[in-house]
């Protein structure tokens, strides 16, 4: 029992991990650059099916991860500049024009691809697992996943805060009239960030899709998740994104553990809006002064 | 006794000591000016007694009562008006909806819902939009106003309000000089009947309104009385040695 | 100019300002048109046509529209759980029905109980249902627990200063959680294949009820946002900081304007199930609530016609495209969406309305004079940043 | 303001004339376009979602039937006219179903339906179809207890998928502890039941049952607890991404077929596609057909379908059955020389035989359900599957499983069913063929 339990809880942190996989990107684009973005699961399954695409040609993950990234920051920058960058001040909007590209993405990819799911293979090396603990082996393929949770996190941390384009971006965010008479290239800042965010959301299908199934329809439930993971750790400091992917991917796995699957889905949810109500800007979120 | 009185008022924010332990107190139908240095606390006095934000320690009593920690609207409601810095009102509504919006009267919902603009209440809109000049823009959404304009606008909505004190925070910001004289007058006009407590940096305004002063420096009083006798003092130049000379 | 032309123009302005009545003639008239051509389906189309079907369900979607056009549109708070309110209403009228129809038309399994009680295991009708088997209670409660969940929402939302984009999000969470729960206790609600094969009432008769019910609603939307109360509303959404500063517990304006928005939700999800005869856990769920939203974006915030507008001509066009080109018929609504919020953020009718009053303006000449005037008075004495955000200044 | 008040007005007028016209006219003109075409084809109603979730099956479903009706126009219709596919899009929503189906009733007023893939979509539209009496033939294996007038069902029911399956793993297998996964919905629940009923009779031991939600992809906790419960064989019905991600997963754990096999009714080629055929490989699937079935028709119907729709395209079970409806609905409609509805239900349907891909099939002149042939496969590593059992006779479909309800029975040719069934449905609202005995 308590040996079930000890596993339980590392397959927690994988699943946890997923969830700060895949919402890392919309940390970016929603939390820095202040975009709702609604497409952002769709983002996430054009990386799966860009994996999809490398794996054809006999590529494994290790390629497809540098692939998806710029072809979904391509395709990131092609919707900032076509819809985004009128609409930067009216961030509710940004909500409706991003539905609207992620049913033309789906739309597309199912025209491109065709609507049966897609195979993509997790690379042989990861193949098998370690034992910890209990009967079942732990899949490599999840220590690599955890691995490349921190990873991302990390990178994004460095990219905001380390780098003087981080620091732009952040001048950018505080005030963009008064950073655009300090000289800075506003207009380049947005376009950038956002397809950095982009970019990671595109890293994120590549991981994701040796483990999940690559369809057009996929792409919904990541971003609700990620949306969750923001709020519940507060949008616009990266420290939430850990904090709100940890609690809910172990709340998850161990209610679905102690009861089951949708009731522990069911429970979270519940957690969510009540721990919303207590941190209205989330456990991590700074308060705007005034 | 007065209107406004403010007892060991004392605030942080992030660690700074905004005010320190601040007495002051202004009195009924008096048109007071606020003076001092950037970051002495100007703004912050107003935004406590308007309850933007709740004061660490000290009382601040209003016409007899504490209203220390209360809600904006129940300060407002206690009959204190605010003006912001930058000028704020209603983008999309007409000047006249801005006003109207502004009036004194019952503001609870239910109340509120049934309630119609009476003869008077429309006289005294239109008595005010002439007074603030701004009656031949009355159908005009807010946001087509110039800056200037929008001053006044907001000042209009204040005396809408009627309260009984005006707090009003530097309201010739970004006018040219014959709009910040011009403000003076209007100021004046709504001071007589009227307490304001006006934040102003601008020595001509406070010159030609000219009344009792209080200087304000590191959260404390300075200095309070006549505007030459302040003027006049040592410590006054002092603190301003450097930022804006009183000339 | 000199003092006598200003008198002229204040006068003007006030002779303008007489408030229009609540409302206009030809409002009315062809109000009573459009109702006269709906009221008149059954006998243009035939009772059992297939767009007479259509029409009353795009109706409960019109109120659906209005109800999130009032409190996004007039008060500037973005619900994307609204759909919550109109499931529960059609949940509860449709099991109601179910259950009266299962007792007296035995279901596949020969029980005078609905089905999926059956196959989850059930024997007999669970005992806090019973109730249900009175319509009228069941649409009793069909309004009223809506409007009371809305109303603690409501309340602990709004209390706590959250709104824009967090309410919209939490919103989002709370459908969800309705959806969710509605597949996981299935034994009680149908689950994944919803409620459906219970008596509905398709016909000239309800399609009137229905017309009826939303003009009213459309009354009580004009009523409310046409009067005082509207004005300040409106002032809540263009600032709320500043309306807390006069004076107004923006709190409390906000939870009543969603309370009666929860109402109307619910009493179009109620007629809804009547209608259809089949309800599932997508009428409760955030992408039906995503929906709606956008109908009132296409249609126009803040013109209570708008919502019509909108639910009718997107729900329109996407069962005619998807009859007409199946596999590529949603790239359109995509395109749509976008080139609303891009090219006519007042969607179509804030659009045709600005355009309208700038025809009547004058010329297209007098027009950018007066725009040019309008932008060198902005101009003319230095602004300052008039983009920080209210309050910020202070400290 | 003042102003404003026409300004409103017209408005309306613009808005509401808008609506209206959107609503009614085109839709009426193109409906018109369409009348004008009517009377020298037959039209057949295709009612599959090729968006939304469930797309990723239905589309297949489409394909085939569409396939079927161009190779009978080739061969020159039905009755000297060609069959005309009225295709809608559901959008894998159930409201959906039910608007379009009283569509094609209504107004295109098709002779026959070929559609719907989930029971949800299928229960959402019997209502309609028996309100209408219009006709559905549903391609899809089910969870069985129902049998309507106005539905014929081709695809297998749960006495020919796991009659002989769940014996044969007992025996042959030899293992006996069942672990129970499934989809949250009813096909999953219905089916585990009749598990539960022939593992007690043949001596199996369910040590486990769980249900994910639908479209839920993460089974790591599901597969702990399996490995937990000492299960040495896993019957899951899954459905949709569920299937992949819980295979992927499963392998990934290290879990093989050889320590514990996964035992599915519903898995197909196009899954183990998905997944990549080195994660299904060794497991079993048990159905009436598969693209390995070693026949000439199959062979010439794999052939034309990839010829048609591309290489990398696999057949499935479904696929078949929506294949081989449209060739009943062929030889009916020529059968009784006319498209009304109670004609084809009697007369039309009933008893039709077609030598399908996988084998002669024939629709039950009693309870209209099909007659099939039961097969067990096991995939392979080119995620192909081998068969490794054939049942020797077709089955009979039996659409009340007998463990579950011994005394209920479907049957359409019984005297007190045709009574109930002559009364208009405005006055008989029952239109299901049960009868007890």
């Amino acid at each position: 029992m308590t040996q079930a339990l000890i596993s339980q809880v590392l397959i927690g942190l994988s699943v946890a991990a997923i969830l700060v996989i895949s919402a890392i990107g919309l940390a970016v684009i929603f939390g820095v650059a202040g975009v709702i973005n609604m497409a952002h699961g769709q983002f996430i399954m054009v990386g799966a099916y860009t994996a999809a695409v490398i794996g054809q040609f006999g590529g494994n993950t290790f390629w497809a991860i540098p692939a998806s990234f710029i072809v979904v920051a391509l395709l990131g920058l092609i919707v900032e500049r076509a819809v985004i960058q009128w609409i930067y001040d009216r961030p509710l909007e940004t909500l409706l024009a991003t539905w609207g590209v992620g049913i033309i993405l789906e739309v597309l990819m199912k025209l491109i691809f065709g609507p049966q799911l897609y195979y993509v293979g997790s690379p042989k090396v990861l193949s098998g697992g370690v034992h910890l603990i209990g009967r079942l082996p732990y899949p490599y393929y999840r220590l690599f996943l955890i691995g490349m949770a921190i990873l991302m996190v990390a990178a994004t941390f460095i990219v905001l805060y380390r780098t003087n384009f981080g620091l732009k971006v952040r001048a950018v965010r505080r005030n963009r009239a008064i950073s655009g008479c300090l000289g800075i290239d506003t207009t380049r800042v947005d376009m950038l960030i956002f397809m950095f965010g982009s970019g990671l959301a595109g890293v994120a299908g590549a991981v994701l899709a040796p483990i999940k199934s690559v369809s057009t329809t996929m792409g919904f439930t990541y971003a609700v998740n990620s949306y969750m993971v923001l709020v519940l750790g507060g949008v616009g400091n990266l420290l939430g994104v850990p904090t709100g992917g940890g609690l809910i991917g172990e709340a998850e796995t161990l209610l679905a553990f102690k009861y089951n699957s949708v009731i522990g889905e069911l429970l979270v949810f519940i957690f969510i809006v009540i721990a919303i109500r207590v941190f209205p800007r989330g456990i991590f979120g700074y308060y705007e002064r005034a | 006794m007065a209107l406004l009185e403010v007892r060991g008022l004392t605030t942080r924010v992030s660690g700074y000591t905004i005010l320190n332990n601040l007495n002051f107190s202004v009195e009924e139908n008096e048109l007071r000016v606020l003076l001092g240095p950037n970051g002495a606390g100007k703004t912050t006095l107003i935004a406590m007694i308007s309850g933007q934000f709740k004061p660490i320690e000290g009382v601040i009593d209003f016409d007899g009562q504490d209203i220390t920690g209360w809600a904006p609207y129940d300060i407002v409601r206690a009959g204190i008006g605010r003006k912001f810095q930058v000028p704020n009102m209603y983008e999309t509504l007409t000047v006249y909806d801005n006003v109207m919006v502004s009036l004194k009267g019952d503001r609870k919902v239910f109340k509120y819902m049934f309630k119609r603009v009476s003869p008077e209440e429309s006289d005294r809109i239109w008595e005010i939009l002439e007074f603030i000049e701004l009656a031949e823009k009355a159908n005009e959404p807010a946001d087509t106003l110039s800056h200037g304009q929008r001053q006044w606008l907001e000042l209009g909505m204040l005396m809408a309000a009627n309260p009984k004190l005006l707090l009003l925070d530097e309201p010739t910001t970004g006018m040219t000089q014959e709009g910040k004289m011009r403000t003076a007058e209007l100021i004046q006009k709504i001071a007589k009947n009227h307490t304001v407590l006006l934040v102003e940096h601008d020595m001509q305004v406070v010159r030609h309104i000219g009344k009792r002063v209080t200087v304000l420096h590191q959260g404390q009083v300075l200095v309070e009385g006549p505007l030459n006798q302040v003027v006049a003092d040592k410590r006054v130049q002092q603190v301003y040695l450097g930022k804006g000379k009183l000339q | 100019m000199n003092a006598s032309a200003k008198q002229l123009q204040i006068l003007k302005s006030k002779r303008n300002l007489r408030r229009t009545p609540l409302i206009s003639l030809s409002t009315i008239i062809i109000g009573a048109l459009v109702v006269a051509v709906i009221g008149s389906f059954p006998y243009l189309l035939g009772s059992g046509s297939y767009v007479l079907v259509l029409t009353g369900k795009f109706l409960c979607f019109t109120i659906f529209a209005l109800s999130i056009d009032l409190i996004w549109g007039f008060t500037g708070i973005l619900s994307l759980g609204q759909a919550v309110y109109f499931g529960i209403g059609a949940y509860l009228v449709a099991l109601s029905l179910k259950i009266n129809y299962a007792m007296d038309h035995p279901t596949r399994y020969g029980h005078k109980f609905p089905d999926f009680m059956e196959w989850n295991g059930l024997t007999a009708l669970p005992k806090f249902m019973e109730p249900l088997v009175s319509t009228p209670f069941a649409v009793a409660c069909a309004l009223l627990i809506p409007t009371i969940l809305a109303f603690i929402f409501g309340v602990i939302t709004f209390k706590r200063h959250i709104y824009g984009v967090y309410c919209a999000v939490i919103t989002l969470a709370e459908a969800l959680i309705l959806q969710e729960f509605i597949i996981e206790y299935q034994t009680y609600t149908g689950g994944f294949n919803g409620i459906t094969d219970y008596s509905n009432y398709v016909g000239a008769p309800f399609l009137w009820f229905i017309l009826a019910v939303t003009v009213a609603c459309f009354l009580i939307g004009r009523a409310l946002t046409h009067s005082r109360i509207g004005t300040v509303l409106k002032s809540i959404r263009d600032n709320d900081v500043r309306a807390e500063f006069m004076g107004y517990n923006v709190a409390n304006y906000r939870i009543f304007v969603f309370c009666v928005a929860a109402f109307m939700s619910a009493a179009a999800g109620a007629m809804y199930a009547a209608w259809v005869g089949i309800v599932s856990f997508l009428d409760a769920g955030p992408v039906f609530s995503v929906e709606g939203v956008i109908w009132t974006a296409v249609g126009g915030r803040a013109t209570l016609i708008g919502a019509f507008v909108g639910a009718f001509l997107i729900k329109a066009l996407e069962f005619m495209l998807s009859g007409l080109l199946a596999d590529f018929w949603q790239l359109f609504m995509g395109a749509l969406f976008i080139i609303v919020v891009l090219w006519m953020p007042d969607g179509i009718v804030g659009t045709l309305g600005d355009w309208l009053r700038k025809r009547r303006r004058g010329t297209m000449a007098q027009i950018r004079e007066e725009e040019d005037r309008r932008a060198f008075d902005r101009q003319r004495d230095w602004a300052p940043a008039g983009t920080v955000k209210t309050g910020e200044e202070a400290v | 303001m003042g102003t404003g008040i026409k300004r409103r007005t017209l408005l309306k007028g613009a808005a509401a004339g808008a609506g209206l016209t959107l609503t009614t006219g085109p839709y009426h003109f193109v409906r018109n376009i369409a009348k004008a075409a009517e009377g020298d084809t037959i039209k057949v109603g295709i009612l599959h979602s090729l968006s939304g979730t469930i797309a990723i099956i239905e589309t297949s479903l489409h394909n085939a039937e569409l396939l079927a009706i161009d190779e009978i126009n080739a061969k020159g219709g039905v009755l000297g006219k060609k069959l005309e596919p009225v295709v809608e899009d559901t959008q894998s929503m159930v409201q959906v179903f039910a608007d379009k189906a009283k569509k094609l009733l209504l107004d295109d007023k098709v002779a026959a339906v070929l559609g719907c893939y989930t029971s949800a979509s299928r229960q959402s539209v019997l209502p309609i179809f028996e309100q209408y009496n219009g006709v559905l033939i549903y391609p899809t294996l089910y969870e069985a207890q129902e049998c309507s007038k106005n539905c014929f069902y081709t695809g297998a029911v749960p006495n020919q998928q796991l009659d002989d399956f769940i014996p044969w793993i007992i025996k042959t297998l030899g293992r006996k502890k069942f672990y129970m996964v499934g989809s949250n919905y009813i096909y999953p629940k219905e089916t585990n039941r009749e598990v539960k009923a022939l593992l007690a009779k043949h001596g199996g031991q369910n040590v486990g049952e769980e249900y994910a939600p639908l479209g839920h992809t993460e089974f790591s906790t599901i597969i702990n607890n399996i490995s937990g419960s000492g299960a040495d064989v896993v019957f899951s019905d899954l459905v949709g991404d569920s299937v992949v991600a819980f295979y992927k997963q499963y392998k990934q754990f290290g879990i093989t077929a050889n320590d514990i096999p996964i035992c599915t009714p519903i898995t197909t080629e196009q899954e183990t596609a998905a997944m990549g055929p080195e994660n299904a490989v060794g497991h079993l699937t048990s159905f009436n057909y598969f693209q390995s079935v070693d026949t000439p028709e199959n062979k010439s119907f794999v052939e034309r379908y990839k010829a048609k729709y591309g290489k990398n395209q696999v057949t499935n079970a479904v696929m078949e059955a929506a294949y081989f409806s449209t060739y009943f609905l062929a030889q009916a409609l020529a059968k009784v020389k006319s498209t009304d509805a109670d004609a084809l239900i009697f007369e039309g349907l009933p008893g039709q035989e077609f030598n399908a891909p996988g084998g002669p099939v024939k629709i039950d002149e009693k309870n209209h359900h099909t007659w099939l042939w039961p097969r067990i496969g096991k995939a392979r590593p080119d995620g192909q599957f081998d068969i490794v059992w054939k049942s020797e006779q077709r089955i009979r479909p039996d659409p009340w499983t007998k463990y579950l309800y011994p005394h209920k029975s479907c049957d359409f040719t019984d005297k007190r069913v045709l009574e109930r069934l002559k009364k208009p449905w405005s006055q008989e609202k029952n239109r299901s063929g049960t009868i007890d005995i």
